[in-house]
């Protein structure tokens, strides 16, 4: 088997600027966070950023000038944080193009994909401006109620990324807690990269399999980073550092550049 | 002092929305919601399931997270309920109550949370609606809150419609409206907070309603009270509701 | 809360004649099958049956006469026993009308059902006399791809029975190893059913929720089987029991009574 | 004795059909496919993940379960994968290989296990095609498997198509036949078992075929012999095997 355990900075060289990335998690938790910084200090450019719910990570990208596109449903800091200034600001200056989703559209685009689709229907949505604004197009049931149904395309990111509890060196990723979106997210993206907390046995996650999130196969590199998700939560492990939040977001390079060497992955002992 | 502060009277007219074996949903960023939920498993004696956006089912975390998404709501959870499922429990119409939030709110229950401003070249770039636009119309009933209560939030017009659909309720720190979904109505004023006269509210509201049938909105309870005050023991609550021009002492 | 917990045969008198079952598990593996043998103690008639893969269950049925229509995608008894000769001889003698699906449609009708929505496209088919068969109808992505896509109608069953490894009072329902198509069926159904091997404590189950596979707000009432998946096989607890499945497959109603009687749920000690 | 008993000759040839670092599936109903699985997974040096229809990954059980969605293929996997996943991953085209079976088979790899006679009312009604209406299309190589080669059972005209699509390989008793599904192409013989004949196999096979390429198919090696040996400790494998019509001492 080819090894699939790499650096995190390995992680993030492999995914090239213009990619399109489905992050994992949802605002402040489990998110892959420590690759987003990496992929800042790697000066990635003109990336497209697909999730739900994303704020901190969003936020930390488009500061970096690292996002020029982005898919979302919601986005904010969170955790009485408020909206995302970056993010907010950088689309308000023109720097970042936005296709406004309802989540479960972005959802709806991901199942799509995952199921070799080109187009997946969803609920609701009528009433709403965002259906002329993303010229989503409806569909009357073709079995005669003559219900209307939108229909969203297929959405496959370039690259998925999440942060899991606990992975082995063949990639199968386990997860406690709330999945998010990660499920169908790791089934849309053409590739999917893991981030993990930690490196177990094999014949520990075979303990039990119903756990394992993603099957190994499907995940072609992997790295260990310990508090990946700093400052957001992990559930059970960690919950989210408020503070460090905070000194994120004060303004300025300064504060970005102090955040990103402060980060747990920046720290010597872990990047040996 | 007033009787109700801002962020408590939000949190007790959401959990009183509730309606008995109701299954209820709080989302992202949503702390008054879920501070709500919360609260009325532990003031009001009958049964309803509270899902979390946070996965837990029915959790009643002591202490309130900062968080609405806080992995504290999963925390003696039997299981996890992912947010797959209950946006398809929405869509299918089985999930009976859902909590939303909004910039700007119209007389017939729409919300706009994109942008203020032309949205290609927004003003001010918003968060977005989260599920809004899917849940909305599919859900039976949409209970709305808005912390700021003024002409610039409860709007005649809004600038872009994020959401349309069920809402059933609005709460904002002085007032409660409501309406019927079915009958594509307008919002009427249903109870206000006693300090505060409806045709104060007319005044800070953008859009005209109907406060024929208004009444008082109804004391807190003690058991309200108590669990307010033990979930809120660090008055996170009032972190959520921003600097209302001041009505009367509030 | 209401009381959840009923008997068997309380479980199998809520599903009336005439109702559309989607039935848990597949071919011989954590099937319901304790239930399915009440709804024929209990002479039901006109079932419909809803599953992919079924075998032993809509066999027994066929041959109780107690069901009249059917959505499979492939049905056997499996384990080198070949074909379900009761379903088989319904259908050649006209009395059991079947819907012939490829797995997987089923699965998209069941995942449309779950979504709210009155159809879902389903990849593939194409070259299949199933398509104009079933007339399902096809649309062209309206995205400018020009891809035909089929799509199937919405299916949702009246009931959804899973057998499940481990529920507590509440409904929440545990299940090891493979969910098979549990997860959609029970999303799809207008009422959840449960019968499980044990009861245990809502504790036991939050020790671990990521296992809970339906969460008990939405299961109606549930029934406590041990092995209730017999003589099929409920990982990790019990193999198939191969020597009954034979002895249910010999000819005439008496081999059928004497199986029923022989059955685990029959004896004395667990009806009590 | 000859060198290949039926159920041996379907089980290797199937097995020699996965290539290195490919994604294999065998379903439902389906023992002689994951016996082949096992068998390379033993027999064969480069790496391939073998999913079961049961739910595991790359599980490779010390003897056969006598069911193809036993849960004994469960052991030890670190993974579930379920249902709807390996249906997904096939429609989106990342399931290289896809075991599938068959009552009737034509020339083109299509596929009847849905009726003989009149669908709406057969003589015999067949099992039905489990999923292979959608994966035949969807996945890029299909492999077929008949352990009856018979004018009946490899036929010029289907009574009824289940499927059809990317049919890359047919495996029976006496013959591997092969196609390219991107030329659309009818099935040419590629190798038959050496005590049989091209001739003797045209003359049980329903379909014309080219047997300008055919070779005698290459012995067991002796990986493979003690493989199955191995995994088929108690010949169930026989079993699956209908006792076909004997050419030569077979």
């Amino acid at each position: 088997m080819t090894e699939k355990i790499v650096s995190l900075a390995e992680l993030a060289r492999s995914i090239p600027d213009g990619a399109s990335i489905g992050f994992g998690g949802s605002f402040l938790h489990r998110g892959p966070f420590a690759l987003v910084r990496e992929l800042a200090r790697r000066g990635a450019r003109d990336l497209e950023v697909i999730k739900a719910s994303p704020g901190y990570d969003i936020d930390l990208l488009a500061r970096a000038h690292a996002v020029s596109r982005a898919k979302t449903g919601i986005v904010a800091i969170e955790g009485g944080f408020g909206l995302a200034p970056a993010y907010r600001r950088a689309i308000e200056d023109g720097d970042l193009k936005l296709e406004e989703h309802s989540c479960m559209t972005i959802a709806a685009g991901l199942r799509a994909a995952a199921a070799g689709v080109p187009f997946a229907p969803v609920a609701g949505v009528f009433g709403s401006d965002l259906l002329e604004l993303n010229k989503w197009k409806t569909v009357v049931d073709p079995y005669g109620t003559g219900k209307e149904t939108v229909v969203v395309p297929a959405i496959a990111p370039d690259v998925a990324v999440i942060h899991a509890n606990e992975v082995d060196a063949r990639g199968n990723a386990r997860v406690y807690g709330s999945p998010h979106w990660d499920h169908p997210l790791t089934r849309a993206a053409k590739r999917v990269l893991v981030t993990a907390e930690r490196l177990v046995s094999t014949e520990h996650l075979a303990q039990q399999p119903e756990l394992t999130l993603v099957p190994g196969f499907m995940v072609e590199a992997l790295a260990i980073v310990p508090r990946g998700a700093w400052p957001g939560s992990l559930h059970p492990d960690y919950e989210v550092d408020y503070q460090a939040v905070a000194a994120y977001l004060e303004p300025g390079d300064e504060a970005l550049a102090r955040h990103l060497a402060g980060a747990p992955e920046a720290q010597a002992f872990v990047r040996a | 002092m007033p009787e109700w502060r801002d962020a408590e009277y939000v949190v007790v007219n959401l959990a009183r929305a509730i309606q008995p074996n109701e299954v209820v949903f709080s989302g992202v960023n949503s702390v008054l919601p879920m501070a709500a939920c919360i609260l009325a498993k532990r003031a009001y004696d009958f049964p309803f399931t509270y899902l979390s956006v946070a996965g837990g089912v029915d959790v009643v975390p002591e202490r309130l997270p900062r968080s609405s998404t806080d992995p504290a709501l999963l925390a003696g959870s039997a299981a996890i309920f992912s947010n797959e499922d209950f946006y398809d429990l929405a869509t299918r119409g089985k999930l009976d109550l859902i909590y939303l939030g909004a910039a700007q709110i119209d007389a017939f229950g729409r919300t706009n949370v994109s942008a203020i401003g032309e949205w290609a070249h927004p003003k001010v770039r918003l968060p977005g609606g989260g599920g809004a636009a899917v849940m909305m119309p599919t859900a039976p009933r949409i209970a709305l809150w808005r912390t700021e209560h003024s002409p610039r939030t409860l709007v005649e017009k809004l600038e872009f419609i994020t959401a349309a659909g069920n809402t059933v309720v609005l709460v904002t720190p002085y007032a409660v409206f409501e309406r019927d979904p079915a009958k594509n109505e307008r919002f009427h004023l249903a109870t206000h907070r006693p300090d505060v006269t409806p045709a104060e509210i007319a005044a800070r509201t953008g859009f005209a309603f109907d406060a024929a049938r208004a009444a008082p909105t109804p004391t807190m309870s003690k058991r309200e009270r108590a669990a307010l005050d033990a979930i809120d023991a660090f008055d996170l609550l009032d972190n959520e509701t921003p600097k209302n021009e001041t009505l009367r002492g509030a």
